[in-house]
């Protein structure tokens, strides 16, 4: 993050590509890319270019992380060696140590992580090419393939992050602006509950700034939930998946004996499930 | 940092506590533990303070080498820091190469001190693309009973603000004082049930649904935040959680003089 | 990639339909799955392609780095070759450094670009001793459908041939394409019984007895060559492996107009 | 491999070390070398010098990989720091990382793993000199210490490398050969079932140039078999040496209730062997 | 070690630091300095500054350490990356691995391990500034909070090293001595009994030098010991202590089913101890 | 090396023999087992060396680089010491980064040669901070039959007599033979109950309460000591361990005519 002679927004408020202080930039997303994997989905959002996939439930390697009494959720975010202009070292690094902890913390509170007891739920998190917000397009793109997988869920994740340049507050910063950013404020926020799962920020701003910029998160998270849902839409049949949203949109009122429809195709069939449908692959969900 | 440890008789002991207006320890919500910090202890180090937090403990030293910019900052010095949560600190710390917690504290103190501009890492450098102070910060974790952040970030201002650039042992010139231009405070604030408190100490750090670490300049202004856990915060809750840290951090820099910057 | 994991009754049913002069998705033993090439859909790499044969999907990017010689080669630039099974792409690939599965992948890629010369290393020079272009080759594997070897060894060379020189970021002149000499395309046979089968799918590859990965170029001519699996081949079913390897690395340049050298 | 100016071979087809295109270099291997392995042996093949050891079958670590229906073969292909020209970093690289794989795989198709299962028979090959040729070498003299362990097997296995030096294909390249040579392919032949249990290729070579080294190849390992066979003969009992290669001639008629000699001294005793005999050390077997 | 022109001792015997040739640095020892340790202990030597934590007996991890039969002690000595004057890099290095396991031996012979088996006993000695001398001062200062954790042990053990300067044999080299030294030879010496349980020694002694500074380091152990004693007379009640003290004096004596009232505060109580006493933390055991 | 291995019969059987003043394999006290030596074996290494000592049997090679100085000696070569414990050579040897015994191992060889100046590091320095030579002592061992110490020692400075600095290689002139000051030999004494014996084999090795490996040069001066084990020496055992341990030195030195100094 560092000040400098650039300017990055003109007079009229319009930013180097061409968007206002309160866009996003354009976002793709498509459910259930990958073969082996339980679940997967594919997120393009500005120039990232990110992969999800989801394992799950299973045994738990090493064995001293298994919880007895819930799953555990591992997210392991990985950035490519030819996602950035220098070539990165393959393997985990500090970075991605931190970002795969604070998306696994926010993962794990959406999963009904009890109804599976000593198993893990492993997602992966690929990027294949990074321009800036990478942790908030992996966290959106992993929560849709989690849904893809079945793995009963509260809620789908949407994540966005603000950003300050020329000394104004502004939505989802690409490359060359968080380069010479004063700051960053990635964010994951559920819109139906109002709830913040997420949250990190480095940089400069009063508490007049967070605040604007908060506002501006929670707009676009709404906006990016909606991908999310019409992603499962396109992937299985309507009827599906409105009965599918529907249950993601009361199931913090379902009870755990009342598991959403996204549950099931999971090794371990949770014993209370009444309805148990592969949603994954083949058959009549799929477009 | 599993909440299996504490069992569900102290979580809900805690959480009724909280429900009551009280704590444990007999804090008040936004009190933070006694904080007494020992400067300088360390002679081999450039700068060193000793934080204790109640009964978290640790030492946060100064090193200074002279080396090479990175190639994309050729006219900057670096700033670099690690943390170690050495298993004499706790029985749940193992040997070994720092893991994901240790990762998240370093990242975390780094994050408050450098976007907080304490260092003015143009001043470091000596010879652009050539010649650059590289400033290590290592925080040594004694004795961990809750609330890292707080404590390491104090730890780490704390030992700059008593930093000599030792110029002499590299042929450059005499000895003189680093210039710390901003004073980064973390406070952390947990979430148990409704309750929002100040300075977690272990049990209620294990048995908390979410914290949210706040980093603010002397301004108030602020630097860094991380969320942790797999709890939630409301956006009301978040304001007052802000709220919250920017008071105790002003309180904590009633507290010791020396936590001033020293250049502007 | 142990055997034990497609049960007994599986074995019995492909060597069954195998010596019916059958497969189980209905090709002919001398028939490649389908494949999809996908160019230059890294634009943060110099180069880079998107293999799917049937269900195996892989991405393989290009990055040039300006570097140091080796010192046994001054004048030659250096080209590195890296495979990341990642744990996406199969319940049975693991986080952690590579294995033995993958540095076995990488290196049997590299030979195949190395030894056919696709690349010019005398070219890849700027000053001898000092600076020449570091040519990375990264293979990630996405999805996992057996036959990584010839999905890979394609991503390669597919890569390199819109790969870009990036001259002009190191302030070494004008960007320019990266020439390509040669075209080396691997072909993996199985042995199941007394078959010979081309491009394994994961089910075969898991039985079958040996494999033959053959690499060649344009002329047809024997470039690399790797045996796996504890079985064995005779020399007469050897000779018949890298006949069909000819025939179908032939096949498979016919299917893409940029699989064919730019410069001799 | 590049091709340069050196000339390797003369006008009257010998090369530099005073070879024919279709000569080895000399090959001596003793069996029964070291005291604590259940098996060893050492050759010398031109300046390569190579040590080999077995122990096993034993217990498998990590337990993972334990095969319950059989013994799995680890053997490990190890240079010393101080064997080649510029000092090698002590430790496993990736290079010996395949060629470790690539020798377990020959040694694991001969070896009568079925009778041991859930051990490991752990083989270490350790290079002291190299020049050139030395998984060959390493794979070669591997096999005569698994005989001197006495793990029942099928055969003995030798190996060799050709290449293409000048344009011309050649038996058993040495290093400066190799360093300009123009190809190189080492595989693995059992002479008396014509298998052919290792090849790698790298380099140039058209069909019928493979085909000719190919040639030139079963023959060499037709030799190297000799030489494998009398290192067991030296080191055992005219008598004995003549039992148990007797026994690897006709092993591969051997049903799996009639074990080779060369079994026994083993930590497991197979149930269904029939002829239990120590003839690693000590005892009327040795010379 | 290397002799230079620099002079290390003047016409009268004193050194650098005003000390005579067979004279200690200050050395002061506090017990108990730290909360969740089982027990601990600080010294300052000189400009030394070592601290040392105790846990156990407790669970060895990982298993295979594990001894059926008697517990192990594990000490692991490391130093703090900003204890020296160049930067250390965090973590275990050979030097730190030798010196852990040199230490462990030492603490092994005192501790009453045959009454825990199959646990671990963990001692962590943490140098937060260097200034030569580190592992004798970290020896020390284990075995002071090895008491702290109620360990039952046969005795304390004192250690220091004398060293070469100037060609004179002296006591207990500082870092500038040790800079310019000509030999080093820490012992660890329990002047009770006359044992020695650890011996290092590098440089050029002739056979009468070693004799002479072993003479001195008798002499310093006896003061380093009173020293150690003193540091848990002041921790613990005078009462407590004097009886802890004088069974460490007679525990040569007592037979296994007569141990030192030293023990107690472990996880896992000894079936054969007759006082148990928590002289950890709180209580009438403390200051 | 636990000890658990040996079991307690024998145990009681080795004691017992000690104190009635005889040993396992008929040697006294003072007797080491056979030795022999093998020099420059092998042609790859610029000296090497190969000990038998009894059954223990291992390689040293000594390979040598050109390379920096340190920093903190501008003017001296660099000497670096490394030893594999081969899982050739004992069933207890794992594959694996050096553990424990092997870093002991190589530090105490390393002390023996360096502390005993066998080597001039003055001579290696070719120009001060930029240009010395760099000396890597590697022990393979191949077969253990205990007394690592003793042979590793002693294959260290044999492979050092016959070191050849490669300064052809490196045009620096012509090669030339490695000057060696001082001589240094290992021996180790085992402590078994209240017997001391030299050279232990491993059965004695396990059993020993204590172990003292005293390196002597051919003055007879002590360079480096290394005790082992949990158990102790009194004073006069010590005394006595050191006595013997010069005269089985000096045994040694008389067997072998190349272990001279070939400078002073």
């Amino acid at each position: 993050m560092m000040t400098d002679e650039i300017q990055l927004i003109d007079e009229s408020g319009i930013r180097l590509d061409g968007r206002r202080a309160d866009e996003l930039r354009p976002i793709k997303i498509e459910a259930g890319v990958l073969k082996n994997a339980d679940g997967s989905a594919y997120i393009e959002w500005g120039k990232n270019k990110i992969l999800a996939a989801v394992y799950g439930p299973r045994e738990v390697h090493p064995r001293h992380l298994m919880n007895p009494s819930r799953a555990i959720v591992q997210c392991k975010y990985n950035m490519a060696a030819f996602s950035v202009g220098d070539r990165k070292r393959p393997g985990y690094d500090r970075r991605s140590v931190e970002i795969s902890k604070v998306i696994s913390d926010a993962m794990e509170h959406v999963v009904f992580t009890e109804r599976f007891p000593r198993t893990t739920i492993d997602v992966f998190i690929e990027v294949i090419q990074a321009n800036a917000g990478t942790r908030c397009a992996g966290l959106t793109v992993a929560s849709v393939a989690l849904a893809d997988a079945g793995i009963p869920m509260r809620d789908l994740v949407p994540s966005c992050a603000a950003g300050k340049i020329d000394n104004q507050v502004v939505l989802d910063l690409f490359k060359d602006e968080d380069n010479y950013g004063e700051a960053d404020l990635p964010i994951a926020y559920v819109p139906r509950t109002g709830k913040i799962l997420l949250l990190q920020m480095d940089g400069h701003m009063t508490y007049d700034e967070f605040d604007k910029a908060l506002d501006m998160l929670v707009s676009a998270c709404e906006e990016i939930y909606t991908i999310q849902r019409d992603a499962l839409r396109r992937k299985y049949s309507e009827d599906a998946s409105e009965k599918l949203l529907a249950e993601i949109q009361n199931s913090n009122l379902a009870s755990i004996e009342q598991p959403s429809i996204l549950e099931g195709s999971t090794d371990i069939p949770p014993e209370d499930s009444t309805i148990i449908t592969d949603n994954r692959k083949g058959g009549g969900f799929n477009d | 940092m599993t909440k299996d440890i504490v069992s569900e008789i102290k979580r809900d002991y805690l959480h009724n506590l909280a429900e009551n207006g009280r704590r444990e320890d007999g804090r008040n919500f936004n009190d933070t533990r006694p904080i007494s910090i020992e400067l300088g202890l360390i002679e081999s180090a450039e700068g060193s303070a000793r934080v204790k937090l109640g009964q978290t403990d640790l030492i946060a030293g100064v090193k200074i080498n002279l080396g090479e910019p990175f190639p994309d900052t050729p006219d900057k010095g670096v700033l670099t820091t690690n943390a170690e949560l050495l298993p004499m600190a706790s029985p749940e710390f193992e040997l070994g190469p720092p893991r994901e917690n240790a990762i998240e504290l370093a990242r975390v103190v780094d994050r408050g001190i450098r976007e907080s501009q304490a260092l003015n890492i143009d001043k470091l450098c000596i010879s652009p693309e050539e010649k650059v102070w590289i400033v290590f910060i290592d925080i040594h974790v004694l004795d961990y009973d809750g609330n890292l952040f707080d404590a390491a970030t104090l730890g780490a201002i704390s030992a700059l603000t008593n930093t000599v650039i030792p110029a002499s042992r590299f042929e450059e010139g005499e000895d003189y004082q680093l210039e710390v231009q901003h004073i980064p405070i973390a406070c952390t604030i947990a979430k148990l049930g409704k309750t929002l408190l100040v300075d977690p100490k272990l049990d209620e750090e294990k048995i908390c649904e979410a914290r949210l670490t706040v980093t603010t300049d002397e301004n108030g202004d602020i630097r860094a935040m991380q969320k942790g856990n797999d709890g939630y915060f409301e956006v009301d809750e978040l304001k007052s959680a802000i709220k919250m840290a920017q008071e105790v951090a002003k309180n904590i820099r009633g507290q010791f003089t020396f936590l001033q910057p020293t250049a502007q």
